[in-house]
């Protein structure tokens, strides 16, 4: 009969917390948009499920090797995070749980350490976390994958539209001042940390935006990675609206000459540019970008065709099915159902639409001076979402002029962007890191 | 002033002076580079040396080859 | 000479003990079942290196730095050991090793830890049954990609065939109660907990005995594994002469009938229905079927093909590689060359067995009650071991009616078996963790 | 009836019969919801959206695609 | 303005060094080499973007978490430091890396987890190489991709050609005497670890080298991979004088015949004799031979052709771009730009050289004794690096005599040359690890 | 003479000893090896068993199967 009951308290059924119950609706919310919508499948799809995993009443798949005994342990076990936590006898272990949550850096890993050395083991979706996001590991391979599938070729032909691709993260940090707004109105109480990485938001780069929220604002990693990912499966919807608004039929309408074409010898040097600038200016930038441009060097060289091809395929996904069911491990209901949810949210949907507009008119700005103009259409195309803002840019100028066909022109800022936010992000750890 | 929003606009200003500053530098890196090039060494790039994939010496027809691969790796599918 | 002497004594010829001897004979059975007789060999043919390399003598592939360091250390280094074992200090090698065998959890790990702060290195073997095995990561992966390979159609278009899967659990659970009587008669001394490892067998599902095995019972994982592997391999040996004992020519003549045909949304939502269950039923089995159903969801719902794709290939495939050498580290002759292993041997195949004749009795069973019977050749493909215990239902019935196809219905219940034994290995990381 | 086998039977008493709750459930689960889908969405299953790998326009036709990727794979697995 | 400053300060126009810079121009050698020279591509392009990313100022991807927190932690951080290395208060960070570098392993791997404990993090280059060099795994995983892609049928065909593999590792002793005479004579200072580790490039195998200089002399490990694999490259210019000086016209014309087909199950057993021999004669060459055999058992047993497959590609891949990179972590100038790197390359090409000798004089001595004679040509092809050195002895053979295929018979050796500096390495793991 | 300089050449001997010895016996077990397979087994090899990859019945033609394959990897690389 006890043990009847100690399995009836052990299901999910009694022990979930509506929380929990809430979360996992918000899993298949993400499922349904994944699958049905095609929001960036790769990622949402994971992190859903690891939604549904981390959310698990009694399963444990998100605790660290301290949590699981805090709440297992027996009482000789628990003595010692309350000896460790400096907690009075009859601490109770909702105590012990705020107490290692808020534990600063050190004690927060002697907490762990104390959990593994009495036997405990931590939660699969706390070991992938570890591995893959808190060690930075996961975004850099990503964006080492993501550089080899990138051709510079149409930015090579056109250089200047890296101006585009500038002026689109305005949004990122237009966003990271909303933020600071919104705390300084005492709407919201983002740190700075938390308002950057909210701003990264806007760079419209998952790997990007997953890196710099794991070192800046790991608390808010999960409704990030999710606005993130969401946002660029919106771009179809989000730009257009801004893109018609800020430009006349005219500019729509304008015709952009065929690229030169760009030897196998720029592509190979144009990485190399790009690692030799970060040394120089922007070391803090030197993970991003160096995998970046490792990634495609490997491309460009040709004499590595092997390895290119790895890890644009088999490395990638590997990566991209851990991160995916990581990030599911920061969204637990407290992290998530909050404020600063929707905050995110908003302040993301914000970012979008300011580095769209910039684009654009950094493009308006551009043909005032010089001679051959520049289709304003191609700068909402520099807040990266590699490859849609552009496939976007090419839409909506074919509205305007069925002959158009800005797609190739688009490639140049949307690739500049994610130079861009990369440079962005590496401000960041530099101010803030 | 708080410093919170000192600390927002110094981070706003800097990171937009630094990624225009970092971008326009490149502009004019690869500019100077692709006239290099075009200049020095106008496609004549030779095709790189391949060291490991030199084809060995009396290799059957490509089609057949194309084929053959085409079967192995369907079968290592199938697996 | 001094050296010429130092040189011979490390040679395998001097140093090898008969055990190691008889282990690398082992190893060699093993080998010739999986590349002459075909024996499961993607695991058994890694398991049989392991095998060997583990038993060569002095190279310590298998040893942790505290075992390198107790025995190749210095006397200043040794009684180090002495001293965290809280051993006399002329307790000799032996000794040391048995303290370090015998050591509970955290003295455990303060040993591996003192070793490596020593400077010196985990064996190669050691290392990665740490990074698979003992971390549980790799029979997870191998589930996840088993669950991109299977197919619930069969199974969907006959739901009720999921009870065939649950009843073949019943040799999952009578062998532990075997084990449990022969250590009830003195016969051998098995735990509860060694008993349920060994049980885990008669799921016919070698990555759940091995994850299950290294919960409950690491230091019979060896034989356990071997014993899984060579039982599914032996499953058309095993399974036809119990299946024609239980069932009547009349019986295995049953044809049934063609199955619907399954839409695309109901397999999307499988797995999300066991998945729910789970949540609500039975949390401890989350990591395994969480996986398993990643896995299958990545397959059915065919926007993350890429993802799917690698978690069939690439990664399974390495896993497969290091899991099975791995496994090998558990194959020291003081693990394997005892009567644990005679006894594992016979109550694993007492588990198939006794698996087999439950799927058919209960088909036997459910035909009393249905209006469409079932052909009970069905009910032995419950074991799972997929998909070689549908090829059998399929070749038994072929023989009683050279007509009858019973291929696709049974892997209803072979692929039920599946989550049958991982429902099962849940209750006893529930009832035993 | 010692420890042990009292622990044997319980386990193995609430191991069937949590397999077979469960699997029960999953039976009356699955059967609800494919009535659910025949009836509301009876094979209506669009093509899912799959936004990644919208086809560029202007490519080649199908079976020069398929003798250069084979081509390619084979190159590639040459190396 | 005190920000401009500290971005100045922080910028890499400033605070680069000239040993960084220099560097970087050593990377872009290796770049120029790799790609246009088809320098051993595959290694040397990552090491050379490894390089670069290591010597970007300030950005910190090669140091430890010891070393982030020594060089820009808060004085409280240093301070601990400080006590932990024994030094006074007024010690300065240069006294503190000097400390932490000439640190033992037991007090420098303190240093580490201290560090790690402080909240600093590891960086990227040092997080790789832990993980893939130090730990041992990626060469070994690379010998067993190696071993995945070796045909030993030449080899079975003419078994007394392993006589040739064994010769030429005179290449790798004679080097660790050349070393050991360097600092006899004053020249040089290398201890015999050293002297061993800078041979071990005689034995033209860069996982090997990397393997053996990891474990014997890490701080030189860049320089030796680096000249191991452009060393590899040069073999068809190092190669063909050595040979044409060694031989008369009428030995390099000398035709041998048709090898004799060899069947599949003497491929199987060969690996496996290896594995045999390993454990009866040199268990330290465990690791390197266990894994080579394993990756040829995977092939030839042909039942897990997936498992080869994975092995051969995907696999060996993702190793080959983190071990690359990781090597670039050893590529920091002072580690780099000194006499001992000039020692190491005036070294390694003189083991080439004589390797190449010994083993065409060895196959003028066999002609002493044998009936059919053997091309003298084949000999050079013992140093292993394969397949370019049986290419070399192929075309070298062709100028004598037009119609004179040697390649298949100097696969024979070809293949003998990396068992033999396999056994090697083994010996000097034994004798100095 | 140095410690050094016998350390040298003790490794130096000691390391040619072994690898001729390990070679040398190398060559007499796998004469002895191709001997006796060349005896007992004289190219019996049967293909050993595949028991995951036997082909299911009623599969299509073959030439189908290789271009289908080809095009499914064509289109997985375009992803
Ligand atoms: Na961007
Ligand atoms: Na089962
Ligand atoms: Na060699």
């Amino acid at each position: 009969m006890e043990t009847l009951l100690k399995f009836w308290h052990d299901t999910g059924i009694y022990a979930m917390e509506p929380g929990q119950f809430a979360m996992m609706v918000v899993a298949f919310v993400m499922l349904y948009l994944a699958i049905r919508k095609g929001f960036e499948p790769l990622l949402l799809l994971p992190i859903a499920v690891g939604t549904l995993l981390v959310n698990i009443p009694g399963a444990g798949l998100g605790w660290s090797a301290a949590e699981q005994a805090i709440r297992t342990g027996s009482p000789e076990v628990v003595d010692q995070f309350r000896a460790l936590f400096g907690l009075a006898a009859n601490a109770d272990t909702a105590a012990l749980l705020d107490a290692y949550h808020q534990a600063g850096t050190i004690l927060y890993k002697q907490a762990v350490a104390l959990g593994g050395s009495l036997g405990f083991d931590n939660g699969m979706l706390y070991t992938f976390y570890s591995m893959t996001i808190a060690s930075g590991v996961a975004p850099l391979l990503i964006f080492m994958g993501v550089g080899a599938m990138t051709d510079f070729g149409p930015l090579l032909a056109n250089p200047k539209t890296l101006l585009l691709g500038a002026a689109a993260q305005f949004g990122i940090f237009g966003t990271v001042l909303g933020a600071v707004l919104l705390t300084h109105f005492g709407i919201m109480d983002f740190s700075v940390q938390q308002a950057a990485a909210i701003g990264i938001i806007g760079g419209a780069d998952g790997p990007t935006s997953i890196f710099i929220a794991s070192k800046l604002a790991p608390e808010l990693l999960g409704a990030i990675a999710v606005a993130a990912y969401s946002y660029m499966a919106l771009v179809p919807m989000i730009q257009p609206p801004i893109m018609k608004a800020l430009t006349t039929e005219a500019e729509r309408s304008i015709k952009m000459e065929q690229l030169r074409s760009v030897s196998k010898l720029e592509k190979i040097l144009f990485p190399l540019a790009v690692l030799v600038l970060v040394a120089l200016i922007l070391p803090s930038a030197a993970p991003l970008l160096g995998m970046f441009c490792f990634g495609n060097l490997m491309k460009e060289s040709g004499v590595v065709e092997r390895l290119s091809d790895t890890s644009q395929n088999a490395l990638i996904n590997v990566v991209t099915i851990f991160l995916g069911l990581s990030v599911g491990y920061k969204m637990s209901s407290d992290a998530f159902l909050n404020l600063d949810t929707i905050a995110i949210i908003a302040l993301g949907l914000a970012a979008f639409c300011v580095g769209t507009a910039a684009g654009v008119l950094m493009a308006k700005l551009m043909n005032v001076f010089v001679k051959t103009p520049i289709n304003p259409l191609i700068g909402s195309a520099g807040v990266s979402a590699v490859p849609m803002a552009a496939r976007v840019s090419n839409k909506v100028g074919l509205e305007a002029n069925s002959q158009n066909f800005l797609l190739m022109h688009a490639m140049g800022p949307n690739v500049a962007g994610v130079i861009g936010s990369a440079v962005a992000a590496g401000v960041m750890l530099s101010y803030l890191g | 002033m708080s410093q919170l929003m000192s600390d927002g606009l110094g981070l706003m200003g800097f990171g937009m002076g630094t990624v225009f500053l970092f971008l326009i530098v490149l502009i004019f890196a690869t500019t100077i580079m692709s006239k290099l090039v075009v200049k020095f060494a106008p496609e004549a790039v030779p095709a790189p040396a391949k060291p490991r994939t030199a084809p060995s010496p009396g290799v059957d027809p490509q089609l057949l080859k194309v084929l053959a691969a085409a079967v192995k790796e369907h079968r290592s599918r199938r697996k």
